[in-house]
């Protein structure tokens, strides 16, 4: 599924925040990404995005190289792919439910079955009673939620998320893992960014560790 | 049709949860349209006034002292029959003539009437057309009533016509240059204000992008934002500028008698009016366009 | 002291970081202005066109044919003693008033040639001052000199004075109007260029508070940015003009002719250019001070 | 040091976000805030910062109650409060060091003395070598450390820290917290909203747990 083959990425300000990277992560693998802040976890997954592309060396995912993409199949591509990005990115002036249904509205979803899904993701994550709030009137752990319910709407046949826990409570944080598990058994491929050695320890899956934007461990 | 519903319908709510940005939007394209249309009244008003100046452009023809009844008559008729050129004709006899001295030399009038005899020539006082009196039809009639018999001069007031024409040149060469600049501040101003507008919403691009919606969708809202505050803007200017005639209309107010009517100002014709809300609209779907497009 | 160099840095600081819209803004307000004050150096030109075409405004003294050298002399007096009302005077012969009839009339000079004797009265042509053109000393002035031995008549050309005067009002109330317009559009602009540049400062500003900054630090740079970008605008403004005054100044285009003349078109008086950039601050400052106040 | 008494907090759409809240913490106290997401953990402290105001009850904080002060008088009291934002809220358009140095630099702090000041709490949560990055250039956990040394610069008599490792690895937490201890134990009084249990339970103090907007435990 995705292929990183001596991947660098190195910001403005000669920051290297990968360092020739290399790694195979298989169709239907549940991944962690792990490791010290600054270690380069959401760069990579920002290159997963195609947010960025890397200065040097070939990212593919699902046999297409993700630098060679035109703007139109960028767009294509990321609505195959669920993110839940580390500071949210939820639209403030669209309420909960705006924000997750959102893509696949403007996608030409029918509305009675978009709306059934779109329960369904936020029964998931346990916000149904906060469908018509604004972002800005949850709490950190709620809009967390709400980034979640949104990656997970479309069905992608690729979740990345970072630090999906990180404002919310162990026991909902176990529930959110298992949510991604769920997914994770229909042949999804998950790659999940995390501090939370609690959590992969109770999770126990691949984890990859990143240092200083190299991996240190790969098990 | 469904992204133009999704643009419509997200435009439309965006105007509406923004009313207060919108508003001052609106205004101030506003505002620049009613300047720019209000200029071109001011100046097809104007036009309108020196054509009908040119109007009162005369060709003066002297007839000799002791010129027959038959004679006045052919002159009288060559006039006639030349009426693609000559809007209205008038005779004036030598009595008339000494009469109208008087009355426009009033401190001569006594000098005047001491003379022996009269030594004003009867003539016919020619009003021209205005279609026509810029080109050199005039001439060629004066030049046929120079040879017509007893006719002494033909006096034809060119430098008259001539000093309107150049003022009338003055006029639109100032309405070019006004005109311009106030085209370009009004798309100055929609692309700002557009343009302003959008980087408080350069995030949710961003986001929109970041999760794959179409770019249709992305900038399609933006655009047509842009197209109706432009629209509505002319809309108001429009509207602004019709009160605007409507007071200038029933002020009782002549200067310079006869030369001015403020009663008959016209307002922009029907094609004009389409030419500034469709400009409004058109420049505030570039200033969307620009807008949206460079959201960074 | 201190409060104030912060806010100097950090206005400046912020307009160029944020150049592009900045740029934009200043644009707007110097378009603005820039019509605003060319309406300005329009209406004070005409003014001074105007003053000038009521100095032409004169006052004709006419004299008996048999007038003695004394009389003559004391009518002189008479005027010369006037001089808080008349600005210059020119004795005409009889000789000279035939040849200016013959100039002006020039279809009718044969037939005043064949004038037994000459019919046209000597005069004094009196200039009067544009100050007093318009009360009734040269009224008063015109009584005295009827009274004088010698004199004949005295025509004093108040219609053509009051015509010009008609003028000049419909030139001011146009200017009131158009310039009204103006200022309000200038208003209008620069305040929702600079609520809509803080529009995207608006978390910033919201952080800001929470952190306990004080308020003038909060609002002062926006206030002085907005202040800033009004006195660029209206600099740009007038810079602009300036050049567009030398444009028109270059021209040599004369209509009809001696009655306006382009290379002579004035520039805005000092005071008035202070008052344009003074009046550019002030709005920018207080669109600045408004966006500030209210963020949210 | 604060003094809550039946404090009450009911949003527009009349979620109580607490309920009734009753609570004594004194002067040098160091205290943790915990509880489920959505429990009013940042809701207390978004009314100790005096953001919102209670819909009932008095607050006091420091013998002031809260809701009685004047726009210039809540601005001094904010300096004297040291907020770590849940989600950070730094200024975009300032360097990490602008964005730390900012309010003592409007206040007229000498730029040397100043200089050294925020240096020393820059090395305190590891950030020298980024001090002229923007925050946009940073990963989540350098932020949130921008976000703590802008809270600590002041030498506050009150710190209040709103999931202040949500984005950090269970050793820089750990190090931050004890950056924390080190604070209170010169008299500053700390509290600290967090999920992290492994955490409350290695730094073992005073912990205040909320749910649904009420106090069920503290101990
Ligand atoms: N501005 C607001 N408008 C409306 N409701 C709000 C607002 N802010 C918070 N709430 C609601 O109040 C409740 C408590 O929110 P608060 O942010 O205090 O929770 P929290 O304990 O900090 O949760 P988390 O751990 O997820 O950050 C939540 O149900 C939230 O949805
Ligand atoms: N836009 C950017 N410009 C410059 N440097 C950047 C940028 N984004 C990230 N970096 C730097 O790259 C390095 C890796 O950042 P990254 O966000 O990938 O870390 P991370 O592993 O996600 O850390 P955390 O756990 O704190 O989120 C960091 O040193 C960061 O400062
Ligand atoms: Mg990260
Ligand atoms: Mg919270």
């Amino acid at each position: 599924m995705i292929d990183a083959q001596n991947v660098s990425k190195l910001y403005n300000r000669s920051v290297y925040a990968l360092r020739d990277l290399t790694l195979k992560i298989e169709k239907g693998d549940f991944v962690f990404l792990t490791g010290p802040s600054g270690a380069g976890k959401s760069t990579f997954l920002r290159l997963l995005l195609r947010e960025e592309t890397p200065n040097k060396g070939a990212l593919r995912v699902a046999g297409r190289d993700l630098s060679r993409l035109t703007t139109r199949q960028v767009q294509a591509y990321r609505r195959g792919v669920g993110f839940v990005f580390q500071d949210f990115k939820l639209i403030p002036r669209m309420t909960v439910l705006e924000n997750i249904a959102f893509v696949p509205k403007v996608l030409g979803a029918g509305s009675v079955p978009m709306r059934r899904r779109t329960f369904q993701v936020l029964k998931w994550v346990g916000l149904q009673h906060r469908m018509n709030a604004f972002p800005l009137e949850l709490s950190g752990g709620e809009q967390q939620r709400v980034a979640i319910a949104r990656a997970l709407i479309n069905d992608p046949v690729l979740v990345l998320a970072d630090e999906p826990t990180g404002n919310l409570d162990p026991d909902l944080s176990l529930e959110i893992m298992n949510l991604f598990r769920e997914i994770n058994a229909r042949g999804t491929t998950v790659v999940v960014a995390t501090h939370d050695r609690e959590l992969i320890r109770q999770v126990g899956r691949h984890t990859i560790t990143l240092a200083h934007g190299r991996i240190v461990e790969n098990e | 049709m469904r992204a133009f519903r999704y643009c419509v319908d997200e435009a439309t709510a965006s105007l509406w949860r923004g009313r207060g940005a919108s508003l001052l939007a609106i205004l101030t394209i506003a505002i620049a349209l009613f300047v720019l249309s209000g200029f071109l009244v001011v100046s097809s008003n104007l036009e309108r006034l020196i054509a009908r100046w040119n109007d009162a452009a005369e060709l003066s023809v002297y007839l000799a002292d002791d010129i027959s009844q038959e004679q006045r008559i052919s002159v009288d008729q060559v006039l006639a029959r030349n009426d693609a050129v000559v809007a209205a004709r008038e005779y004036l006899s030598k009595a008339d003539a000494l009469r109208r001295f008087k009355r426009d030399f009033p401190d001569l009038a006594t000098t005047a009437d001491g003379l022996a005899s009269n030594p004003f020539p009867a003539s016919f006082e020619v009003r021209l057309r205005a279609a026509h009196s810029a080109d050199d039809a005039p001439a060629k009639l004066a030049a046929q009533l120079r040879q017509t018999a007893g006719v002494v001069d033909v006096r034809y007031d060119r430098q008259w016509i001539e000093r309107l024409s150049s003022v009338a040149d003055l006029c639109r060469l100032m309405g070019y240059v006004l005109g311009g600049i106030l085209v370009a501040a009004a798309v100055v101003t929609v692309t700002s204000v557009v343009r302003l507008a959008l980087y408080g919403r350069k995030d949710e691009i961003k986001i929109m992008e970041l999760v794959g919606a179409p770019i249709g969708y992305i900038r399609g809202p933006f655009v047509l934002e842009g197209t109706l505050q432009g629209g509505l803007g002319a809309g108001l200017a429009l509207a602004a500028l019709w009160s605007a005639v409507l007071v200038v209309r029933s002020r009782e107010y002549q200067v310079v008698d006869g030369l001015a009517d403020f009663s008959a100002t016209a307002f922009l014709a029907p094609s004009l009016a389409a030419l500034v809300v469709t400009g409004g609209m058109l420049v505030g779907c570039v200033g969307g366009f620009i807008a949206a497009r460079t959201p960074r």
